[in-house]
């Protein structure tokens, strides 16, 4: 028989079950490919003709060998192994998994934008130029800013250039300063940013109301500050109420104040981060703006900026010229922070989705995002309590631990059992700050029906967890595989087909 | 007036009633009145798909370099994308993932990059690859920050020959770390090493391979500069010249950082592009970026999982080896995904039609008038050329004839350079799998007339 | 709280395990919509004024009411409850479910081809028509005709166009003919077909080796045969060798041969059924020619005919003129078969598949089916035997009659535990003159790796048969829903919304 | 030589090892070596998938009608397509199945397929919609093929107003099934059923709603000579109008078809389309092709089964209701993905829209000098004009300024019809939701230019 042959089982899996999805190389017999090329006609030559042979490989390059046939159906399995939005909610906080509309997909996908050489000169590419421009004008209406940078690929780029901006602003003036400031809520990437930023971390404590303690704050300012990095709503899901004081405790120093725009979705089109007093805003476009995520990335993380910042921004910019758009470079440009100009086809679905929205629809946006999240917070106070007791922003940062004291049952379990009820796990033990934290973020375009089987499922999980707390803690059941040993995953790696497999 | 949302004006109604308030303006009652927008923000209404669509058409149809034919390279190739690839890579459930914190819901994305990082370690010859950074030039920043770190030192030779670009972002971000980047200049498209200031201070070498200008150096020349002064080789390398020549893990690279558009991404005006890292086995603990692993679920079954977090910014912040988070997951899923397609057989065949081509066209226009090699170093996939008329001209000229002969070095650089003499008569050439000798003949012939 | 509101749990569905899914109107909530429409600025109009009012309605048609999002969820979710070509393997016989290649939905999906208007004249249409007429040429080349009609919307659309043209052949000679010859193990649209084309039918048993009986054909023969409807290789998957004898016969008696070109992957490029003596072939290019089922249709059942049928096929017919294209109408047309052009999109399909193969590939096609069906009936010999023991060609009959005799488990019982394994099933129970039969096409497609998993898969499945046959009746249980309850859904027929439910 | 093959040389050779033969010739060799095609077909050899879309691209090109502002309808319509019912009825999960033989591995067809029955039948007015027919026309056939079964008559008596192609095929199948029918003539676009041979020997009466001049007649008429005759009452009735008028049950119809091309499917050069198909209770075991019902599994979930299966053709053979088999499946889905992204709302005013800006084209027209209207019946979204000019010429040169003007109905009808007098100089002129006022504006001038 063939039982040895390589190839693997290149058939098919259960519709459900747990069956083990080989890998492509698995999958792989030596002299299969998918690969249909064009036709060039042009003459062949041998390669050692052209290339020095110092330089040959010595070997073929071996990746793999498919059919294409086995590659659809590898890769339509994996499909099948994977949650997302589509697929059901996505309640995971800070993260702002709202519906990502077909229609930006469909102008990402156009080959008029997709298929246009990023370095041909300006007059071959109005059209891009323009649509880069509109949307930073439209992004400088909606922060109350000056000036955009698109060029950032995501919200740490984000973070990191408008650090290298704020850096670029005090050297200007010939202020040397060391510090930035963080609030003990941020986000990793904030502190890892100042790092990058050439700054040192100052973290101060949130107050027992889950906001910036302004009496600490002061206390940690100085001279030296170059800036603070917060986010409004903050990462607990409140509005920092005392905004205006800290803006002007931070600007009286000489400080910059820096906007982590990862929870605009609260806010936009009813507040803007420029009134309250940041110069410096990074937005997450594949979170308010609704690029989907894409399981990881690609993201945009443009940065605005306030009217004495506009002259650091990254250079090149695309410029509307009295005739026609063109590139500029800011008078005292910090340089470029990506390869070509950013990622261009995220930024033109966000711009899609901000012109279908409009001024009126973004505000319904965040209206509707915070409704959302303080009904649900409303329902679940008897089983999840909030850790802060009063009226949220977008997101709400429940605690598990009223159960894990009676029952044992943790945050995490209480989110793995979740994933057996067909929702996605809220954000787990973020902020460090509130214990056995559970952070929800439903976003605006869940329908109430689908809160309430959410509240529904984790009431039937709490009561689990008094009745069969194994139960839960072996969870999840009904998932392509069951949970997963991060350790052994750690302790041995093998991160490529190549590598010795753990065991 | 157009969104996506679900609630009824009904619904809304009780909802409010629910959690006691009494309009949705009270949702944001205890912001301070002085900080809410009065009269909305500053932007159009809100418009209908259908409507936004014929501003997008508008946008599309502004940009004539859409339907040229390329030459264009430059680190952005115009490659073959199958149906199959775009079918698959567009999958909704990549597309609408998050990254994958619950593994037990998201073994497709990161099989798929399991996928992914075992072909970026076959491309790159070293046996560790990160799960994708956001662009070769942003891979380079980080591969500089390693080396910073695996060595504690701050001064960075790179070779001239290293992209425009990613030189440009290398210095910008150097002005928080506070590296010295020195840039090793070209001599007739290679990098002149005997040229760099001395000292045993070095943190990195980063050479090219191919280099901007599509020369071909041997890299022993790097390694030993490497070795003499005590950094780490950072090879930028073409992941599709790969197919062809040694990889950088061969050529003795501690860190490879690459371009993948070329794995099924479109030109898409510059991004989301895709870049490509991979270290030697001693440096995984200061990988930037995400990694994924292989493991067993509670029942023994093979699992994937994200692994070595103890390296990432949400756990170590300050102290984190890099600052990535959301990274390019969907574009290497895609690059897997094509490289899928192409197969050992179909990749060797792209660099090999690049190569054929891109040498065909030399031979051609460089016996044309008003046309000589740039330098006379070898090349792969791509060539500069030196024109009588400034680059930019030719580029316009030629565009009116269908063609998108090139980029200028000179609009590349920004002008003078360690790389070249007078940039701005020099175009730099590609040839991918896709042109014709058609198109070839098209090239030469409308060059021909437009140089002189 | 909100339970007792409409819209069902629109939420999520875990990613495995047997949650129902709510249907559309479950989650309706009256008011919302998905539509964005285009703003016309055409000044709105009461109905009353244009619509005289005895016809307007009295109330508003409801359909449904969601919002995008939960539309996406739903759909995505229902797609995660169906296998398919591009999940796995799907041998099911007869139908050549091979993999249907993505280049070919490009090719539909062009809105060059797409959106062009079936009205619009011929002189706006070039593209299309020449596109038709070469698809036509190429159709008579493989099947070794003259002229071919592409109306048919299906294969049982193409057997009805090819009776009435039979019809309309004998009638043109004065000749009236009453009855067409099928072979009992026929499917079952043969029979369908003739009685539409008004004929009646007269069927003809096999002989002990699956094939036509010649004695049994000659003695059925007569004045008043119209034809005979063949498929070769036949439903059991044998050529039919003596089809030269056959269509000698056939035509002594003036009657005409029906090809039914369900089988054609068999044979295409290798065999013509033109060369057979054929008059009439009708093709299914969502079979031979992987343009996709679609879960049931939209197909193509192209006709193609001798020269002597050529004047009677359907108009009108895509034409070459001496300079572009046009439309004509045969001399004796039996008249149109379908609203428009046929199905065109699929048509598109089928023609790019042809030029990628080619005349080499589609050789290279039919040849590794028939070797994928051989392999697969020798590796399973000895726990599904064949029903006829001799090479078969494109798909091979086995039955489970030994199994059943030995262990009572049934071909149906093997079908659902296929499921269960992560194949499709076989088709079951058909040709109906095979006992248990289990009738496997595993098509060109599949790799010997897959073959040999579906193989395991079997002898798995054999022997539990044995030891456990109580959990193959229950099978399939890896599956969105178990074993279905056909007799209650007919008893009870509940097939909208707003039927009452079988209970 | 391209294909999608898997097989290498060896494993092909190991195979035919296996099965006991030399080589592939030989899994052929029981077939007369007469009949073996020598050489191979005479088709161009097997091309690249690049290498035919440029083919594709030639063909796609020569469509001049691709580009041009529609304004044609005639049952095919220039509808709104939005981006996420393209999206998701292009899920490979629909479009790769086969038909639900095996409903446990089929539910997501299957409920889909329920979801469409359910929205036909509200659309129809009528309790019982089948899983789809091949389009509109063979619908009819199909309906008269039921009225005949049903009353074991066969004369049909079918109104000059249904659409000409459907008229032509009936009468294409009706050669097979002998049935005889009587094409009622209009008089000013309506129905003129006195004008009906006399006879109470009629299996269907059939109407058209509105008629494929536009016309909308009152159906009370019809249900008269319908229930006098004792026939069924068939009604074709367009299903965006229904959202509108009154529906098919409403005014008394035993049947109802249509064509569903309207929801979510392209033009498409005319196929693949959707043929609508509902019934009263009392014609369900005469239903023609599939239909699917609900019931439950065996641990009493609900589940979705295709059933009353002893009607078809692969069990009742020559004694089928129908030969139906492949059906059309996805563009049903596709309808009810289509109706479901519309919603109560989303049709209404779809409907609206289309009627307004036929009202408001179909006025401003009619004042042109060498336009009239064609008939003086109310109408709802296409409505019928008399040009002074040939219509075909009218079409032509209109197509010069971009718009696609309508349908001649002397191309339609194929010269002298019962319908109306000198087709040849009545176009057809259809507005949708997707045509603006300036298109209208455009259009009028042209035609303005253009008739004279
Ligand atoms: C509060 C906050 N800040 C910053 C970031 C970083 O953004 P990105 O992942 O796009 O780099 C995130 C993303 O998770 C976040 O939630
Ligand atoms: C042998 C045979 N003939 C005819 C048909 C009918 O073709 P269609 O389903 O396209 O109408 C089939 C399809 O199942 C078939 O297998």
């Amino acid at each position: 028989m063939m039982a040895a042959m390589p190839g693997a089982r290149a058939a098919s899996a259960p519709l459900m079950g747990r069956e083990v999805e080989p890998t492509m190389f698995e999958l792989s017999v030596t002299g299969r490919s998918a690969a249909q090329l064009r036709t060039t006609g042009i003459a062949p030559r041998d390669l050692g003709e052209i290339i020095p042979s110092e330089h040959l490989r010595d070997a073929p390059l071996e990746t793999v060998a498919l059919s294409e046939r086995d590659l659809v159906g590898h890769v339509t399995r994996l499909t099948h192994r994977q949650f997302s939005v589509d697929l059901g909610m996505y309640p995971l906080g800070s993260c702002t998994m709202k519906y990502n509309p077909k229609f930006c997909d469909t102008v990402a996908g156009d080959p008029r934008l997709a298929s246009v050489h990023p370095g041909a000169p300006a007059a071959l590419t109005q059209g891009w130029l323009e649509l880069l421009v509109t949307l930073e004008e439209r992004l400088c209406a909606i922060t109350g800013m000056a000036g955009v940078t698109l060029q950032p690929a995501a919200g740490a780029a984000g973070e990191l250039t408008g650090l290298l901006l704020m850096r670029a602003y005090h050297a200007s003036r010939g202020d040397v300063r060391r510090r930035v400031i963080i609030p003990d809520s941020a986000h990793g990437t904030n502190p890892a940013s100042v790092t990058l930023g050439g700054y040192e971390v100052t973290t101060i404590p949130s107050n027992d109301r889950g906001l910036v303690d302004l009496g600490a704050l002061r206390a940690a300012l100085g001279p030296d500050v170059a800036g603070i990095m917060l986010t409004n709503p903050n990462t607990v899901g409140l509005f920092e109420e005392e905004i205006a004081e800290i803006a002007e405790a931070v600007h009286e120093v000489g400080g910059l104040l820096y906007y982590d725009g990862a929870n605009l979705n609260a806010i936009v089109g009813v507040v803007r981060p420029g009134d309250m007093g940041f110069d410096i805003v990074h937005m997450n476009l594949h979170k308010t703006f609704a690029t989907p995520h894409g399981g990881g990335g690609p993201g945009a993380g443009p940065v605005a900026v306030a009217p004495h910042l506009v002259d650091f921004l990254p250079g090149p910019r695309p410029t509307r010229l009295a005739e026609g758009y063109g590139w500029g470079e800011p008078a005292h440009s910090i340089g470029r922070v990506h390869g070509w100009h950013g990622n261009a086809l995220v930024l033109a679905r966000a711009l899609a989705y901000i012109e279908v929205h409009g001024s009126d629809g973004l505000a319904r946006v965040a209206q509707h995002a915070v409704l959302n999240a303080n009904w649900l917070r409303r329902r679940l106070a008897e089983t999840l309590p909030a850790a802060y007791d009063r009226p949220c922003m977008h997101e709400a940062v429940l605690t598990a631990s009223p159960i894990k004291s009676a029952t044992g049952v943790k945050a995490l379990d209480v989110a793995k059992a979740l994933l057996d009820e067909g929702f996605h796990a809220p954000t787990v033990y973020f902020p460090l700050i509130v214990d056995e934290a559970l952070m929800f973020e439903p976003t605006e375009t869940e329908s109430v029906q689908t809160l309430e089987a959410l509240a529904q499922a984790i009431e039937s999980i709490a009561q689990r967890a008094g009745s069969d707390p194994e139960a839960l803690r072996a969870a999840p059941r009904h998932t392509p595989v069951g949970r997963v040993d991060e350790a052994l995953a750690a302790r041995v790696l093998k991160s490529t087909e190549d590598a010795a497999r753990p065991r | 007036m157009a969104d996506y949302l679900p609630h009824t004006p009904d619904e809304v109604g009780e909802m409010l009633s629910f959690i006691g308030m009494g309009s949705l303006d009270d949702l944001f009652a205890h912001i301070p009145e002085a900080l809410r927008l009065a009269g909305g923000l500053d932007i159009p209404a809100g418009r209908a798909e259908p409507d936004v669509a014929v501003e997008v058409a508008r946008w599309g149809d502004a940009n004539r370099a859409a339907g040229l034919t390329c030459f264009a390279g430059g680190g952005a190739y115009d490659h073959e994308i199958p149906s199959v690839v775009r079918a698959l890579a567009s999958r909704s459930e990549f597309v609408t993932a998050y990254t994958p914190y619950q593994p037990e819901v998201a073994q497709g994305v990161l099989q798929a990059l399991f996928e992914y990082q075992s072909l970026v370690s076959r491309l790159s010859g070293l046996p560790i690859a990160n799960a994708s950074l956001y662009d070769g030039a942003t891979a380079l920043v980080e591969a500089l920050n390693l080396a910073h770190g695996a060595t504690g030192r701050s001064r960075m030779l790179v070779s001239a020959g290293v992209h425009p670009h990613w030189r440009r972002v290398a210095a910008t971000f150097a002005s928080g770390t506070g590296h010295e980047i020195e840039i090793v200049p070209l001599r007739d498209g290679v990098t002149d090493w005997s040229s760099a200031h001395a000292g045993d201070d070095v943190a990195a070498v980063v050479a090219a391979y191919p280099n901007y200008l599509g020369a071909l150096e041997p890299l022993d020349a790097a390694r030993t500069v490497a070795n003499e002064r005590g950094g780490l080789l950072v090879v930028a390398g073409d992941p599709v010249s790969a197919a062809l020549v040694r990889s950088a893990g061969e050529w003795g690279a501690d860190v490879y950082v690459g371009e993948g558009q070329a794995f099924g991404t479109p030109l898409s005006f510059g991004g989301p592009y895709l870049g490509l890292f991979a270290v030697r086995e001693d440096q995984v603990r200061r990988l930037p970026g995400r990694i994924v692993g292989e493991t067993v679920d509670a029942e023994g079954r093979r699992a994937f999982v994200t692994t070595l977090r103890a390296r990432e910014q949400d756990i170590r912040r300050e102290k984190a080896t890099s600052n990535v988070c959301t990274n390019q997951t969907l574009i290497a899923v895609t690059a897997a995904i094509q490289l899928g397609w192409l197969g050992t057989r179909g990749l060797a065949e792209v660099a090999r039609a690049c190569a054929v081509g891109a040498h065909a066209l030399f031979d051609e226009v460089t016996s044309l008038p008003g046309v000589a090699p740039a330098h006379g170093s070898p090349f792969v996939r791509e060539f500069a050329i030196r024109l009588a008329r400034p680059a930019s001209e030719v580029v316009e000229a030629m565009a009116g004839e269908g063609i998108l002969a090139g980029l200028s070095v000179g609009a590349l650089t920004g002008g003078a350079d360690p790389s070249i003499e007078d940039p701005d008569h020099v175009l730099l050439v590609s040839v991918t799998e896709r042109r014709t000798r058609a198109e070839l003949d098209h090239y030469v012939s409308t060059l021909g007339k437009v140089v002189r």
